[in-house]
């Protein structure tokens, strides 16, 4: 892991509240990167925000030295990222945790599962599978018409579904009913979403074999403060979401 | 620009050193540095057993800070010794073991542990932590339940101990003058304030433990206050720490009346921050006019 | 939307008013805007005689809050009584006395004054001065003492009493029970944690106090957990305070247990803020569910 | 007063860590500026400087709707101010305090006496004076020849004296032994500046009348806090530095 500063290419608003950042960087660290990685970024060089923002890695370009980020204006922190202008040097951890270990899986069909801030990693991790000649087919989920984004870019890499909590657009109801409507049939599961998306999921497939990537609140991001724990299967001890995840086999952890 | 400092047990090339609990035990860190640097480290607290800790969310940021309940997760005095130690070991740099408990036979059991290793310098006994049999009050607050506290981990001591006050009393000095009289080698101030923060969405507590320690900026002028309380009540040496993220900082507790600076939640904020202080304290000290840090302890005071 | 709250003496239109001391008694910040907007006005503290106050600086910057030791300045009581109330009272908002001394004697003298008058509404009893008989503990630091100048002052007024509370104290619930005990009407808390600033080019604290009472957003943390955990102790209403900036930490207040809110440092970033806040706080209020004020209050305690 | 936001028009260094700043702002209000005023500066939106910055009026251009502060990159808030370009908008409460009462004295020639920061104010203060045809001789002190600023601006209204304390530049000294050495002849002095200076120059001129312009730390800079007071002639009472000053007739203070 590194700590260094990317410039901001481009920045662009590509649905409600969600800003996509593209940042140019040093490609040699952007080939080390793993779907299901996240960067640690620092809000500004002001004492008012002494806590980074973990930020899953969207999509990255080594050819371009670009990196993808793509996150919604939550609370203070994000709202002030989003503000930030091209050509505007942000301070990053980079790569952060460990991804989907796709080159150890030997599978052909996967479905990848992602609820609102949870579908930017799924892009990339498509992509890669892609490469490796694995199918690809993509469930996600947003609250509404206005939040819904990447559709198209899923769809040139296989199926995509989209569902939205309120139905004004795609399927009505959450990414399980999209998957129970669709008898979709695959070798292995990714998720990526909130805690209760990600229950539903491993609850509902059960008898699949599945990677999902969790969310908590950080404070160090690199294993040293114990901020990020996730209680392991049998609840007898914890793993660090920024070090041992974000991305966990579901038999790893209790959720 | 000579930057030593000789503390109890501990023989400082410069009086910089991360913060128990912010820089676990220095294996994430040294990706980013050669913990060599360091004055020294204080790694996280040991208990007598495994403690898994609070349930998350542990963490909140505030203005200028941030809120912490991680609960003292920690492997247990025995494994920090068998897995921990040695890895720090190969650096140059002095350890400071952090010693927590719920009561006294708790703490006497860890200090007497770490007997066993000798790649430890000095204790820093935290008495923050709340006294489950006292009925939840911390140590830290009753100044006979510090000395008592203080008494009884120096005889079970092989190393120095600096004791960690809380600020969370109504008189500092009088606690701090109580652990001295228990034969402290040190202290070591400031640990956090208690403070929490309300999840407005949920309606609740943000963190899962309701309270949490607040530490960063924010919380520097209690820091300060305090240790320039203190050094004028007592003759042992301080261990500085609270919102330190410049090497300004670290002059304006050297000058409060600390001989050594520890650093924590700015670890969070840039990784590299001990470091990048190390290396910015010559040319900080000097432009105020100090040869050295020696000549900055306590500088405050002699006006 | 309604935002009205009654308490004990105040029939408040909306919960923000602006916090002792950092609002004078009101003549500058009405260039700003109608005071009228106000749900009330918490007056500079008033002693027996007049006072001159410390001297300078009296003020520091720190990250995210300052320091200020003004030292009590202020004209006496009866010259408030005669110049500064009448100014107030053209406007429709309800005026709180903040009352302050050195002794019981001085604050029952003070307290009495204010009966002569009925452009009051109610009494801030201000217990975070030093107590010169007792040899300078503050009467808010010792249940004892805080019970007694309590019990004193409410015989000696006519006007519901609010005690501020001091934070630096190992036991906030402790002292709130007293006062609650000793007659106290309600609470008003937080008052400034004590810290220190050093000055670098002159090797000394930068206050010509030395010490200064920490505000502003650093402090927030801190007044959440002490009005949280009073809340669930005492049966007397709270008027909450410390670091509020934005409608969502006056939202927080509420949650965590205050049934008012007042503003102080963050006037001087922006003198505009009080009702600023006031008219945004319906939007705010109703962005998080709520249909009035009151059904915000203690919400956080429901869970 | 009012609290309002001009916009950062030009910003320049002219001397060293000294910044001149141009705002673009409603020209009604630059109409009312008396000399001497000064404006009350908000760092920046984030919480991290909860009070502002006080820093005189140097000059005035109500046909341009410009008005001028000149500052000196000092502690954190002065230098995040710096840094601010072109085109940002920037909170001021203006006017604030009470400036040099040059409409109700009746004077031929007036001695304008400033040190480092002290000398913008006396800028706008020469060429009000001036405009009422009143002879100005400007003494102004520097630390060093690197720190000098504005002289060329003065002689062109007077007679002006630059003294450095290192002597690189000008007089060797302080503002003081230049009027020693000058024997300079005049009805008034208007002095500002670090408050040893400005004992000096109480002291030195005793026998002649004279105002002086103080500073003092501030919270509100609006009268309302009572952080900068300064005492009174007879040390009996506080005057305000905000409120009363920052310009007081030498009789009214003791400093
Ligand atoms: C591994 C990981 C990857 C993530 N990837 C993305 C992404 O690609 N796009 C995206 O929009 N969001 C992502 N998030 C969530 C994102 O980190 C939060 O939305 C963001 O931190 C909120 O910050 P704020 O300043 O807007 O909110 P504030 O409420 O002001 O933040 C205050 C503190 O709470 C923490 N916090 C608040 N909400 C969350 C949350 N949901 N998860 C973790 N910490 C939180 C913040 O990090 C900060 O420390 C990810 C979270 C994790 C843990
Ligand atoms: C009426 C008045 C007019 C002024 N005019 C000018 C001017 O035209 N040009 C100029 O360069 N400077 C001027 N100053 C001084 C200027 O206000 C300070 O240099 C500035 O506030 C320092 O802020 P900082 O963030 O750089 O320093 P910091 O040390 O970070 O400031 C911390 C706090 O201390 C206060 N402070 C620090 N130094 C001073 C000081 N000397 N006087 C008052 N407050 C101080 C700040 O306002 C702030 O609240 C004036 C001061 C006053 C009172
Ligand atoms: C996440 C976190 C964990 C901490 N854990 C411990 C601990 O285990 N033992 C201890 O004595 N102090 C602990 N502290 C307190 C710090 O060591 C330090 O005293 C405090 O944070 C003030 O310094 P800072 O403002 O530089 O962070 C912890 C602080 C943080 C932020
Ligand atoms: C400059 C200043 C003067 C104050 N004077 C008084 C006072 O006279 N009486 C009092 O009870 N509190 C006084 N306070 C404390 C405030 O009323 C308030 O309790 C505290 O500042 C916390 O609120 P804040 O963070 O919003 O400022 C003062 C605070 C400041 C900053
Ligand atoms: S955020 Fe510190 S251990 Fe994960
Ligand atoms: S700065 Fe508040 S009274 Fe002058």
């Amino acid at each position: 892991m590194q700590k260094l500063k990317a410039t901001i290419r481009h920045s662009e608003i590509i649905a409600r509240d969600t800003v996509q950042f593209d940042l140019l960087i040093d490609p040699t660290i952007l080939k080390t990167i793993q779907p299901g990685q996240f960067v640690h970024v620092n809000i500004d060089d002001s004492s008012e925000h002494m806590l980074r923002r973990p930020i899953s890695i969207a999509d990255v370009k080594p050819d371009e030295s670009l990196l993808t980020l793509i996150f919604k204006q939550f609370g203070e922190g994000t709202k002030k990222l989003a503000q930030l202008k091209a050509e505007t040097p942000i301070d990053l951890l980079i790569p952060s945790g460990n991804g989907y270990p796709i080159d150890d899986l030997a599978i052909e069909h996967a479905l990848l599962i992602g609820g609102g801030i949870g579908v930017p990693p799924l892009y990339y991790l498509a992509k890669k599978l892609k490469e490796k000649n694995v199918k690809v087919t993509t469930v996600i989920g947003f609250q509404s018409a206005d939040d819904v984004f990447y559709e198209e870019a899923f769809l040139t890499l296989g199926d995509c579904f989209v569902a939205t909590d309120d139905g004004s657009y795609g399927y009505e109801g959450f990414v399980t009913d999209v998957m129970d409507q669709n008898k979709i049939d695959f070798d292995m599961y990714f998720a990526c979403g909130p805690n209760p998306m990600l229950r539903a999921v491993k609850y509902t497939l059960s008898d699949k074999e599945g990677y999902i990537s969790l969310e908590e609140r950080m404070g160090c991001g690199i294993g040293a403060c114990y901020a990020c724990v996730v209680p392991n299967r049998d609840e007898t001890a914890y793993k660090k979401v920024c070090h041992d995840g974000p991305v966990f086999h579901t038999s790893e952890v209790s959720i | 620009m000579s930057l030593d400092v000789q503390l109890p047990g501990l023989n400082l090339k410069n009086p910089i050193m991360p913060a128990s609990g912010c820089f676990s035990f220095g294996r994430e860190y040294s990706q980013f540095y050669d913990l060599s640097e360091l004055g020294a480290v204080i790694i996280k607290a040991a208990t007598k057993h495994q403690r898994l800790g609070n349930k998350t969310p542990r963490v909140a940021e505030t203005k200028s800070g941030m809120l912490n309940a991680i609960g003292l997760q920690n492997p247990g005095v025995s494994s920090i010794i068998a897995d921990e130690l040695p890895f720090l070991s190969q650096f140059q740099t002095s350890v400071i073991a952090n010693v927590a408990g719920s009561t006294v036979e708790e703490y006497e059991h860890v200090a007497r542990s770490f007997k066993d290793t000798s790649l430890i310098h000095a204790i820093e006994l935290n008495i923050s932590c709340p006294n489950v049999k006292e009925g939840g009050v911390q140590f830290g607050t009753d100044p006979e339940l510090a000395f008592e506290v203080t008494r009884r981990v120096k005889e079970q001591s092989n190393v120095p101990v600096y004791v960690k006050l809380s600020p969370n009393v109504s008189d500092i000095v009088e606690i701090a003058q109580a652990v001295e009289k228990a034969g402290a080698d040190g202290l070591s101030m400031i640990n956090t304030l208690t403070g929490m923060k309300i999840d407005l969405h949920k309606k609740q507590p943000l963190l899962a433990n309701q309270v949490g320690g607040l530490s960063g900026p924010a919380i520097k002028p209690v820091a300060i206050r305090m240790i320039y309380q203190v050094y004028q009540a007592v003759d042992i040496p301080i261990i500085g720490m609270g919102g330190v993220l410049t090497p300004e900082d670290v002059l304006e507790f050297l000058l409060a009346g600390a001989s050594a600076v520890a650093i924590g939640t700015a670890n969070f904020k840039n990784p590299m921050i001990c470091k990048e202080i190390i290396d910015a304290l010559p040319e900080t000290l000097s432009s105020y006019g100090f040869s050295s840090v020696k000549e900055a302890i306590g500088g405050a005071h002699n006006g």
